[in-house]
């Protein structure tokens, strides 16, 4: 089945005083039609401003700077403004990290609802009131508090509002950018089970941005990695999870905590990420790999498909297998500082 | 004349004379820092103008000058209520109708006994004089009491008490559009702005409001209260006197038909027939009486010391007699033409509540006053306008028919309003009179009048204090600057030099001998090293022997 | 174990934030946020101990009070025998020297203002280190938290240094005077998680090599499991379920820390989806529960959990705060001190 | 995304400057400063660069006093005054008045301001309650009648200005400030610097100070042009001092005079001038102050 | 409920304040040098009549006595009697009081309407040209000294081009049926133009500024991207989501203004001859009438203090987040 978004060489330009830096660069991966792809990476790595720019609403200083996003047949990156703007939140929707401040203070949750039901959905006031308390009911809150403002929720519950706020005029697509990441482990895993399941009643995709792989094991379908700028990996989520073929990868697994499997050294990566104005010539991660060879640092590694829609950008791609039992070893990570 | 002026004007000029007078021998007292005081600039311009000036001369002569700039209440704390701390101080005393009678100038001003706590608060202390000014008093043929008047006033010149400077003018416009110019009345020492000027203003077109501009607040409109300037000009519309300020100084009939002396202590006046008061109830003899007994019943502290002289009133049909305690020349002026006609029917209860009460007639508003003159109240709003009709049942009823006095305390704004035609006699000018004068030039329809004032403006000197006990150092400092200097310097002109305290504008009083006084720094200090001073140092020290005197 | 080797003991102590003013009072509401209310526990010389909760639950209350950055409103808490929380002065300095913390934030926790020496050294300063010691002591610690070519960074600006960076040299500040004790109030919790592990490695070190007593404030279990061998559990200003780390992760005894353990989301794509056993709702300090301050999100609650608060109970190794486990018996020994 | 390059450069200049922290990097605050070197300039050579003495009475060659003179007439550069002044030379004074008057009152705004605000936001409790409960007072009462008030009782100076800007106005300066500070104290860094065992004295010399200067300068800069302004209405409404040369003092000798409608435009309009341009250079480098503590607001 | 007793609180603060600038104006009046009453002695007054009129002002009792006697008066609404105008002060006031109102109010309802709408443009077109000029022009319109505006605006257009009168509230004579009536005319409205211009021209900085950096603030807010993400059009993005957001401070500071206002007024009343309480204030004060400067001065800090009230009162009422917990 064709994808629902097909991203191709996609890149993004921030204008940092007289010169400009690519946030993305050359980013490509699909969106399968009813799934979650996780987008993961560290800070700074370009996943917000990718996920942001497939609504067309950038920073001032920012510009896409090539590439497409073909959704459901049409490219997002060459729409007329007019014909975006027809797109946006009927097409494709937009969870926010941080509710709080995505909601407008000074308007009742039930009024947000509405001004979108109404001036996008085109219903009217009864129609949108009715609905309001549908989706309230979908994602668990009382209707009655519809009449409430957003400082009067808990910062679940305000997640909740924004999760019925982008459900209210059926999105294909919807966008939700780290939509658990202030809140604590249990309302974080009651909201992501019940983003699950409406995702999957509805037959809805979505973009979850998060730079915590445990949160794209529970939730998500598939995982597109990226690193400073680039997409190191992407893939089904179980095969890139328990296969990663980029270093990069790999190296995450090690330096995160696993309440799972019982004790063992955590390994860091050492070294951060390059500074993306004078990012180096090759692979962005080579400074940091402990498998870096000459072409690495000369040349950026162009993405190949593996087994199963497995995308990986890595010189190397081939000895992924052997990489992997090196890199479980903590030796091959510190051996470099 | 000029060219003594300009040689004034020369040696101001010149930088600090070097000492020409005086050996440096004996070891006396420098004379110590001179305080002169003075109101601010945005108080009074010509004032702060004419102290600077005497300082920056006075300071050539080798005296060490402060200038201190002080608000009136400060000012008159340390000068009037103090009167032993202060060494000099400009000061002033203001043109008013019923100083068209010099004894509240020769008498009160300089009498040995009001300088305890009353006007002479210089302390000035001539037994020739005082028995001269007590004379005047009791002399009741004009010709004898005006030969005494202008010995007091040569007596003044050569003891120099204060250092006379100039009687201003005062300058008022009108529109002759509006009025008639052949209406207006110049009243000697007042000007143009006088209560027959507003009775007799005769319109000329179709405005026949008065409209004039006042920059202070009125205070008051009450009968028994002297308030402020502007409210005096309320009171003489409203309420009839048995005589008034006639335009040429003198007390003529007003109320009252006729007076008679019947011998030195007693007076008969008849009351005019048919008046009435603004409420239509007649004025009657009773009504006079009353009044006369109000101000002097203690309700009205301000009018009580005008009617003290008054022994007992009587009445015979419309005649009524006043006995005096002692004769009083200035009787007709201070008394008859001061104190207003008040309606019995109305004060009569309220004097007699106040009586028990802790407040005196001056707290009393009434809601319309109400009063038997040319105008009658008609509306009052604070700080902005007072409306008053006129009163057509007066035996000289005005012609215009309203008079609309605007608070207007921007000047400029005043003058604005007189060129726009928002207002059509400017009745109040405090600021510099050359812009109307030069206003009416530009404008035909602007008329500008200056008149000499009964006031007059002078540096005071503390004869408490050393040296200004001594006649010479005051003859010495008052010599030093040439009075024309201070009129085209502080004055801009519109005053005359003087050097008496008899305005020139009361030509009957005046006595044209004192003349203008020599002066310059060089007669100035030759009286000084005539006296013994001697400037060492460039600074002036007392003559040998003299010390100073202060603790 | 035995008494004398407790290095802090916390009895009853409770931290009240006033809120409101006379007028609420005088109208009877609630007039303070109880962040801190009736919690005890003792923490042994050389021991590591997690404080594990919610955002709000008080951990980082009962982190300051440990510090003394706050006085408790009620109970006592003393360090190595000595009631501080009425030191002041030359004691207050001197438990300023041997007890420290490493903060969350490390972006924020060095003044921008100064180089990473004005920062180090600060500390020696204040504790009167002569001038010449001090940059042995610098590059000693320096070497401690792993950034050996200490002179690279030292006249550098925090804004120029990477976050893992910086909160080693967070760490190198809280460790220069070489205390008994010190905080660590989530210090990764700002990090990428490719540096975590770093700094997590480098507090395990320095806490094995200095015998350091350690509490590690944090919200993640699996992080307190890599660095502490007991851990305590708080729930809205109380401790709900305190003891040895791999029991309570393995078997946890109080429904909350049943729920949490649940709820940690792991890296791996088999793993369980079943709901969480525990109400939806979250917990507010302002207007706690009466009784369990839990029992409005608990699966379990009876009635009685809403008259009477649940006191500790010895379970093992364990002490849980549940009625569930409020046997007669159990509770003389509950009050003293986990053997 | 963080450039390392332009925060060090940034760095760099800020501790060249860090005793004053000029806000260098705007245009507009380099515009104000400029204004004010200009202004300092004149000050300190006023006595070179006035052609009379400001108070001197002047007198014409056939020795009228030389009164409201046109500009240029008798090579009086700007005409004289009614009272036969030097209007250029009083100008000219009136800077070093403007300058004493606006500095003075803006340091002492912004030092007790600072001082009550750091006091109050640092220690808490009863002095905060104490001092703000005062500002709260401070507030209460009306600027310009307290100064009309204080100007008439005592006698007519320019120091009444100052002195009541230092009774009242500190309250803005100190409110901001102490609400700067409570954020401040909360810094991590501040906290841990009593962690590491430094005392009040030294945290709050060494960590909340350098903070909150840009902001005393900030409201020091507002400060100077509510002092001149306050002194020129001050004069207008008569209670100023008339032996001091100020621009209000000019503008209400003009005003007294009926400039105006002695069309004396080159007496009254320049003093006015100058007020506005000295005024607003404060606000231009209070502007600049303002980026440099909330660099989010303009870009 | 927590609306209602912080809404306590702050009235208990209000009274607090009162009485401490009630206390503070009694000291400054009574401990000032100079004989309160040297300008109402008349010379020709007998010492038994001078003592009599310190009595009648309560001036020969000792402070502490004086301070009491006027504090009981004072809950009495009674602000003692004008030395003046020898009639009650609270009357005198009174009549003056609405005259400031109107003035101060008209004056800040157009500043207000200019300075928002301006604002908002400026910070729609921020970096344009038009900005980089307006906003250090907006910064001298607030340097200029209020009277020296409103002479040269009086010069211009009353003098010259006589375009509007030069002062008071109405022609000269004119008469209307009570305050509505002269405050509904177009005399009054003619008569109030050149104040209310000045005044407008000092105060709509504030605003403009306020507004302009509140909407630029507001327009980097998440909710106000989220709109734009909601593809609701500009409009609703940037005047029910910005605008709306950005208008809660200056709403709250134009009662800040009017205390501020009413203040500065004492200036722009003399110049245009207005009949309010700033230049009775004035003129008392240089008058040496205590009582009445004292009372203005109490009338002017009680509309300053109600209106910091009032401010934060219309925070709360304006601002869910403050009132709806």
């Amino acid at each position: 089945m064709e994808p629902l978004l097909s991203i191709r060489d996609l890149s993004i330009a921030y204008r940092v005083g007289t010169s400009e830096m690519l946030a993305v660069e050359n980013a490509s991966f699909d969106v399968p039609r009813g799934a979650i792809v996780g987008l993961v990476g560290e800070s700074g790595c370009g996943k917000t401003t990718l996920a942001r720019s497939l609504t067309r609403i950038l920073a001032d200083n920012a510009r896409i700077a090539g590439g497409q996003a073909v959704f459901d047949g049409q490219d997002i990156m060459a729409l007329s403004e007019r014909r975006m703007n027809a797109l946006r939140w009927r097409e494709i929707a937009f969870i926010p990290q941080s509710a709080m401040n995505s909601l407008d203070p000074v308007y009742t949750v039930g009024s947000q609802l509405a001004e979108v039901l109404c001036r996008r959905g085109n219903l009217s006031r009864r129609a949108a009131r009715r609905r309001s308390e549908e989706l309230f009911e979908w994602v668990g809150i009382e209707a009655g508090r519809l009449g409430d403002y957003p400082h009067q929720f808990s910062g679940g519950m305000r997640q909740r509002v924004a999760i019925a706020l982008a459900l209210a005029l059926d999105p294909k697509l919807i966008i939700a950018d780290e939509p658990v990441t202030a809140l604590d482990v249990i309302v974080q895993r009651q909201i992501l089970d019940q983003l699950r399941e409406l995702q999957t009643r509805l037959g809805i995709s979505v973009i979850l941005v998060t730079h915590d792989i445990s949160v794209v094991a529970y939730v998500c379908d598939r995982v597109v990695v990226m690193y400073a700028g680039h997409v190191a990996e992407a893939g089904p989520m179980a095969a890139t999870l328990t296969r990663p073929a980029h270093p990069y990868t790999m190296g995450l697994r090690n330096a995160f905590p696993d309440l799972a499997s019982a004790g063992g050294q955590l390994t860091p990566i050492e070294g951060a990420p390059p500074n993306l104005l004078h990012p180096p010539p090759g692979c962005r991660f080579a400074a940091r790999c402990p498998f870096a060879q000459p072409a690495c640092t000369d040349t950026v590694p162009a993405p190949v498909t593996l087994d199963d829609d497995h995308v990986v950008a890595c010189h190397r791609w081939a000895e992924a297998d052997t990489l992997r039992t090196r890199a479980e070893r903590s030796e091959t990570w510190m051996a470099r500082t | 004349m000029t060219s003594s002026l300009q040689t004034t004007a020369r040696l101001a000029l010149m930088s600090a004379a070097v000492a020409t007078f005086g050996a440096t021998v004996a070891a006396a007292d420098p004379i110590r820092r001179i305080d002169l005081i003075t109101r601010p600039q945005a108080a009074q311009p010509a004032e702060f103008q004419f102290v600077q000036l005497i300082a920056q001369e006075w300071r050539r002569l080798g005296l060490d000058v402060n200038v201190r700039v002080m608000p009136w209440e400060q000012m008159s704390d340390i000068v009037w209520f103090n009167r032993d701390t202060w060494d000099t101080t400009a000061w002033q005393m203001v043109g008013r109708p019923e100083r068209s009678d010099p004894d509240e100038i020769v008498y009160n001003l300089f009498h040995s006994t009001t300088a305890e706590r009353g006007f002479n608060f210089i302390g000035y202390n001539n037994p020739d004089y005082d028995a001269i000014v007590e004379e005047q008093r009791v002399t009741l043929d004009p010709d004898e009491r005006r030969e005494l008047v202008r010995r007091a006033q040569a007596i003044l010149a050569a003891d120099q008490p204060n250092m006379m400077l100039a009687h201003p003018q005062s300058t008022f416009a009108f529109n002759q559009s509006v009025w008639n110019p052949e209406s207006v009345v110049e009243q000697g020492g007042i000007g143009i702005r006088n209560t027959w000027t507003f009775m007799s203003l005769e319109p000329a077109g179709d405005q026949r409001s008065i409209i004039l501009n006042s920059s202070d607040n009125v205070q008051a409109i009450n009968p028994l209260y002297i308030s402020g300037g502007v409210d005096s000009w309320i009171t003489e519309l409203v309420w009839d006197r048995l005589m008034r300020i006639g335009p040429d100084g003198l007390p003529t009939p007003w109320a009252a038909t006729g007076y008679e002396w019947i011998d030195d202590t007693t007076i008969t006046v008849t009351l005019r027939d048919g008046m009435s008061w603004h409420d239509g109830e007649p004025v009657t003899p009773e009504d006079v009486k009353f009044s006369f007994e109000a101000a002097g019943s203690g309700e009205s502290p301000m009018y009580g010391p005008f009617v003290t002289n008054i022994e007992s009133i009587e009445i015979d049909g419309m005649d009524i007699t006043f006995n005096l305690i002692q004769p009083s020349a200035p009787f007709l002026t201070a008394s008859l033409a001061k104190i207003n006609l008040i309606p019995k029917h109305i004060w009569e209860p309220i004097i007699e509540r106040l009586a028990d009460s802790d407040e005196n007639a001056e707290s009393i508003q009434e809601d319309t006053p109400i009063g038997s003159g040319p105008f009658r109240f008609h509306s009052w709003t604070a700080n902005e306008e007072i409306v008053l009709n006129a009163f057509a049942d007066h035996f000289n009823a005005p012609k215009a028919d309203r008079w609309i006095l605007r608070i207007v305390p921007n000047v400029e704004a005043a003058l604005g309003m007189l060129r726009s035609g928002e207002i059509n006699f400017l009745a109040d000018f405090p600021g510099d009179p050359s812009v109307l004068q030069s206003a009416a030039e530009q404008d035909p329809n602007l008329v500008a009048v200056s008149t000499v004032d009964i006031g007059f403006r002078y540096v005071a000197f503390n004869h408490r204090r050393a040296p200004f006990d001594d006649p010479a150092f005051r003859q010495a400092l008052s010599s030093t600057v040439d009075r024309r200097m201070i009129v085209g310097a502080a004055f801009r002109g519109f005053a005359v030099p003087s050097n008496s305290v008899v305005s020139p504008a009361l030509e009957f009083w005046h006595n044209e001998e004192t003349g203008n006084m020599e002066a310059g720094l060089d007669r100035a200090r030759a009286i000084l090293e005539e006296a013994g001073y001697r400037l060492i140092d460039g600074r002036l020290h007392y003559p040998e022997g003299v010390s100073e005197t202060l603790q | 174990m035995t008494e004398t080797e407790a290095l802090v003991r916390v009895e009853g102590a409770r931290l009240h934030y006033p809120i409101g003013g006379i007028v609420s009072a005088m109208r009877g509401l609630p007039s303070a946020v109880k962040a801190v209310d009736g919690i005890s526990f003792t923490l042994h010389r050389g021991e590591s101990v997690g404080l594990l909760g919610e955002s709000g639950c008080g951990k980082t209350s009962t982190g300051r009070l440990l510090l003394k950055l706050d006085d408790p409103t009620d109970g006592h808490i003393t360090f190595d025998g000595e009631d501080i929380t009425t030191i002041r002065g030359e004691a207050l300095r001197r438990f300023r020297t041997r007890a420290q913390l490493i903060f969350q934030n490390p972006f924020e926790a060095l003044n921008p203002r100064f180089t990473i020496r004005a920062a180090l050294s600060e500390p020696l300063e204040n504790a009167r280190i002569p001038r010449a010691e001090r940059e042995a002591r610098i590059h000693r610690v320096m070497d401690l938290v792993r950034l050996p070519d200490a002179a690279q960074f030292l006249d550098r600006y925090p804004h120029q240094l990477s976050g893992g960076q910086l909160q080693r040299i967070v760490m190198a500040r809280a460790l220069i005077l070489e205390p008994d004790f010190v905080v660590a109030d989530e210090p990764v919790s700002m990090l990428d998680v490719s540096v975590r592990a770093g700094v997590l490695n480098v507090f395990r070190e320095v806490r094995a090599r200095m015998g350091l007593t350690a509490v590690y404030i944090s919200h993640d279990l699996a992080l307190v499991r890599y660095v502490c061998e007991r851990t305590i559990v708080m729930y809205l200003g109380r401790i709900v379920e305190d003891g040895p780390t791999e029991d309570l992760v393995r078997e946890p005894l109080h429904p909350y820390t049943k729920a949490l353990v649940a709820a940690v989301p792991v890296p791996h794509p088999d793993q369980s989806h079943d709901p969480l056993p525990i109400g939806r709702g979250a917990p507010d300090p302002r207007n706690p529960p009466s009784g369990c301050s839990f029992r409005d999100r608990c699966p379990m609650a009876h009635a009685r959990c809403a008259v009477e608060e649940p006191g500790p109970s010895r379970v093992g190794q364990r002490l849980v705060h549940c009625h569930l486990y409020d046997q007669a018996d159990t509770r003389p020994a509950a009050r003293g001190t986990p053997a | 995304m963080t450039n390392p390059d332009t925060p060090r450069r940034a760095g760099r200049l800020r501790r060249a400057f860090a005793g004053l922290r000029l806000p260098l990097h705007d245009p507009l605050a380099i515009a104000g400063l400029a204004i004010y070197a200009a202004f300092i300039v004149i000050a300190i050579f006023a006595p070179q660069i006035a052609t009379h003495d400001p108070t001197e009475i002047l007198f014409t060659d056939d020795f009228q006093l030389a009164a409201d003179l046109r500009p240029g007439e008798d090579g009086y550069i700007m005409g004289t005054t009614t009272l036969g002044r030097d209007v250029f030379s009083q100008l000219v004074w009136g800077s070093r008045s403007a300058l004493v008057i606006g500095l003075t009152a803006a340091f002492m705004v912004a030092l007790i301001g600072s001082i009550v605000g750091v006091v109050a936001g640092y220690f808490g409790g009863w002095t905060d309650t104490l001092l703000m409960r005062l500002a709260d007072v401070a507030f209460g009462i009306p600027f310009l009648p307290f100064v009309i008030v204080l100007a008439a009782f005592l006698e007519p100076s320019i120091w009444n200005v100052v002195i009541a800007m230092a009774l009242i106005l500190w309250r803005d300066t100190g409110r901001v400030i102490r609400s700067q500070t409570l954020t401040l104290r909360t810094r991590a860094y501040v906290e841990a610097a009593r962690i590491s065992g430094s005392s009040d004295v030294k945290i709050i010399l060494r960590h909340i100070v350098p903070n909150v200067l840009p902001l005393s300068f900030l409201y020091g800069s507002i400060a100077i042009g509510w002092a001149i302004l306050t002194e020129a209405s001050i004069s207008f409404l008569g209670f100023g001092d008339p032996t001091s040369i100020s621009w209000g003092y000019m503008l209400q000798d003009a005003y007294a005079s009926q400039a105006l409608s002695k069309r004396s435009y080159y007496w009254f309009v320049p003093p006015g001038l100058c007020i506005i341009l000295i005024v607003s250079a404060g606000f231009f480098i209070s502007r600049g102050y303002e980026k440099i503590l909330f660099p989010k607001l303009d870009r | 409920m927590k609306a209602i007793t912080a809404i306590g609180s702050r009235l208990l603060q209000t009274l607090f304040v009162l009485w401490a600038v009630v206390t503070i104006l009694f000291l400054m009046f009574r401990l000032m040098p100079g004989n309160p009453m040297a300008a109402y002695i008349d010379p020709n007054f007998t010492p038994e009549q001078q003592d009599a009129l310190m009595a009648r002002f309560g001036l020969d009792r000792p402070l502490w006595e004086q301070y009491f006697i006027y504090l009981g008066n004072l809950l009495q609404g009674d602000l003692g009697e004008s030395f003046f105008y020898r009639t009650p002060v609270t009357e005198r006031i009174l009549a003056l009081l609405p005259n400031t109102l109107i003035l101060t109010f008209s004056s800040l309802i157009v500043a207000y309407a200019f300075g928002i709408l301006a604002g908002s443009y400026l910070a729609w077109k921020r970096g344009s040209r038009v900005e980089q000029v307006a906003v250090p022009v907006v910064l001298t319109t607030r340097a200029m000294p209020e009277f020296w505006l409103g002479m040269i605006l009086l010069a211009v257009f009353s003098f010259t081009l006589g375009w509007f009168p030069a002062g008071g509230t109405r022609p000269p004579g004119a008469e209307y049926d009570g305050y509505w009536a002269l405050y509904t005319s177009r005399d009054f409205l003619v008569h109030l133009t050149l104040p209310v211009l000045t005044l407008a021209i000092y105060s709509q900085g504030l605003p403009l500024l306020l507004m302009r950096s509140n909407m630029l603030d507001v327009m980097k807010e998440d909710f106000v991207t989220m709109a734009r993400i909601k593809g609701l059009s500009p409009f609703t993005v940037v005047i029910r989501h910005a605008a709306r957001n950005a208008l809660l401070p200056v709403t709250t500071s134009f009662a800040i203004a009017v205390g501020y206002q009413i203040q500065g007024n004492v200036v722009v009343e003399t110049v245009f001859s207005w009949p309010g309480l700033g230049r009775e204030l004035v003129r008392a004060v240089s008058a040496s009438d205590y009582p009445l400067a004292q009372g203005a001065f109490l009338m002017i800090a009680v509309v300053v203090i109600l209106m910091n009230l009032i401010a934060d009162l219309l925070y709360a009422l304006l601002d869910p987040r403050v009132t709806r917990e």
